[in-house]
């Protein structure tokens, strides 16, 4: 009985590369590995998002209507719907005059319980001591 | 003897980015290490069958088919992302599995460490 | 010449555009070059929109990415895919993407 | 009206530059333009057939194909680039061409406006 | 009877990405693409390395040796057996440290008789206004 | 923490890799990261280089781009694949790839 601890750290920018798209695709697939495992035994994934990463939870994205494709900021609310921890760097927010206003913060209106945290990068940091393995994006 | 378990989500050709995965896994499993080799994105070019080899472009089938046969190389490829590329099981090459995106979190379950290769 | 620009990133390129010379220039934000006209870092915005030149920035790209025309610099406009159509045929002689 | 050639030399999903491109030449074309269009390097993964539609990935299929109707749309893959990633004959979409990179320089001469979109 | 006149601008670093050398190979099937065209029609191609893209011409790449694939010192090198006009920028050598000693400048080795030039960025600029084309990677 | 980076680029990711903190800290130049250890910009090393860390640059990957470990800056060790691979495994805890 363990559980392997998996940070993701989100530091791309979304849409032009698939990079950040995959992260919270394979952040959010953490809920069905337990198929693969032994009883009780789990992997636990986090999200931080930092640098230009942030910009991939901006509320409002119109990819669907434009594109046909579903958006980052729906999959950001999945991590939530899907009690994973989302934290965001508040020193990258202030450096692009960004606020939780601006940000999928929550999955409220899905029934999600989780929020996500505005935290200093030193707690960005302790995250990642704390994981077991990092997954930079 | 340790497990090192890599994620790769970028492209093939011209990309040496998935060159360097290939090679690092390669020199991992010939120091006695088990590696297991994950595909995602556009990292799924690689699992496909029939691909010829020309001098301008790098060509790693046959390095991998020398890994698979060691036992100690698990090659498996993104379900979704092969099918969204037209890559159906029949594309497949010989020794590939394919499985949904929670193979590769599981992975990392057992291993030493990850190397999550995230961009193009 | 008359040269449009299409301006294809954020974080690349600027170092060739600094050096790009026109009678006539058209720079037209697309993809992650939106965000050139849409993010201040540091409250200061993209030093590229000093530059002597007609700026566009394209709907559907900085819409996809979760901003509206109100969050465009003064001097950059809203275009759509039809009207940097016309902009490359009738406005410039030339073309390029960085 | 006039004439545009478009090359692309980026990927299929998640590099929305791929799309742009699409994108592009579809208001062209309804603007009464002639459009060639050059897939080479990554961006002939578009010329792959039996591609499956999911909603986290654009899907540029059945835009070409409306485009092709029009007669005023060309879409040629490079051979090579599309040989080395394992993409045959049998593979090409209907409506696609198959042909050397001097197609690509060819369709310059009588264009009006070249887009040359190189990187990934 | 005319002439259209491509200018490749290759601005990008080699081998991350396909940009450079596809610019490359491109430019150099200018060189068999009168059989698409009617008789005394021409594309003329020529090559222009600004920015990081002068480190696609560095001698001694050894790519072979390493990853099996040719490398872009000798597509460059092709490019000059075939006549193509080679352009360098001056200013961009001279920031990064780099020479003509430094730089494929000649095809002589394959009997190839033109000599690539290290320019001005003026020089590279008319270049780009007598073009009929554009094509940057 | 005992962190090893996978550099990989040259133009971008030095944001991210300025901030990251870890008792052992090791950079490995990978794919175009190794133009940090082999090009001076104006004369100047790059200023990676000035943080403590430990250096690597991998053979294969600056030979690719015409350089050889003479041209290395003097902070930074040549390794190869294997070294690489031991270095992971045995010097540090967690990799990362930027």
């Amino acid at each position: 009985m363990a559980t392997k601890k998996l940070a993701f750290v989100v530091r791309s920018l979304p849409y032009k590369t698939e990079a950040s798209r995959l992260a919270l695709t394979h952040a959010i697939s953490s809920q069905t590995v337990e198929i693969y495992l032994n009883d009780g035994d789990l992997v636990e994934a986090s999200v931080s998002y930092v640098s230009d990463g942030v910009f991939n939870i901006l509320k409002n994205q119109q990819g669907g209507k434009h594109y046909g494709i579903t958006t980052n900021e729906g999959h950001a609310k999945n991590t939530l719907l899907l009690d994973l921890k989302v934290l965001i760097c508040k020193e990258d927010l202030d450096k692009f005059g960004l606020t939780g206003e601006n940000l999928v913060m929550d999955a409220d209106d899905l029934g999600g319980d989780m929020k996500a945290n505005i935290v200093p990068y030193s707690e960005i940091q302790k995250e990642m001591e704390t994981a077991d393995h990092l997954l930079f994006c | 003897m340790g497990k090192l378990t890599i994620g790769t989500f970028s492209s093939l050709v011209g990309s040496l980015s998935l060159d360097f995965s290939v090679k690092l896994a390669e020199a991992a499993v010939k120091k006695g290490h088990k590696v297991d080799f994950w595909m995602s994105g556009n990292a799924t070019m690689l699992a496909k069958k029939g691909q010829k080899a020309f001098k301008d472009y790098s060509y790693l089938s046959k390095t991998i088919q020398e890994m698979i046969a060691t036992g100690n190389f698990n090659i498996t490829a993104c379900e979704a992302c092969a099918e969204a590329r037209g890559y159906h099981k029949e594309d497949c090459p010989d020794g590939f599995l394919r499985k949904s995106m929670d193979w590769y979190l599981a992975s990392t379950f057992e291993a030493d460490r990850v190397l999550h290769i995230g961009g193009d | 010449m008359k040269l449009a620009v299409l301006m294809s990133d954020y974080r690349t390129g600027a170092d060739v555009l600094e050096r790009l010379s026109a009678e006539k220039l058209g720079i037209i934000l697309v993809g992650n070059g939106v965000y050139h006209a849409t993010v201040k870092e540091g409250g200061k915005a993209c030093p590229i929109l000093d530059r002597k030149a007609d700026f566009y920035a394209l709907t559907e790209d900085f819409e996809t990415r979760g901003f509206t025309a109100a969050n465009l610099d003064s001097r950059v406009k809203a275009v759509n895919y039809g009207d940097v159509v016309d902009l490359i045929f009738n406005d410039y002689e030339k073309v390029i993407w960085l």
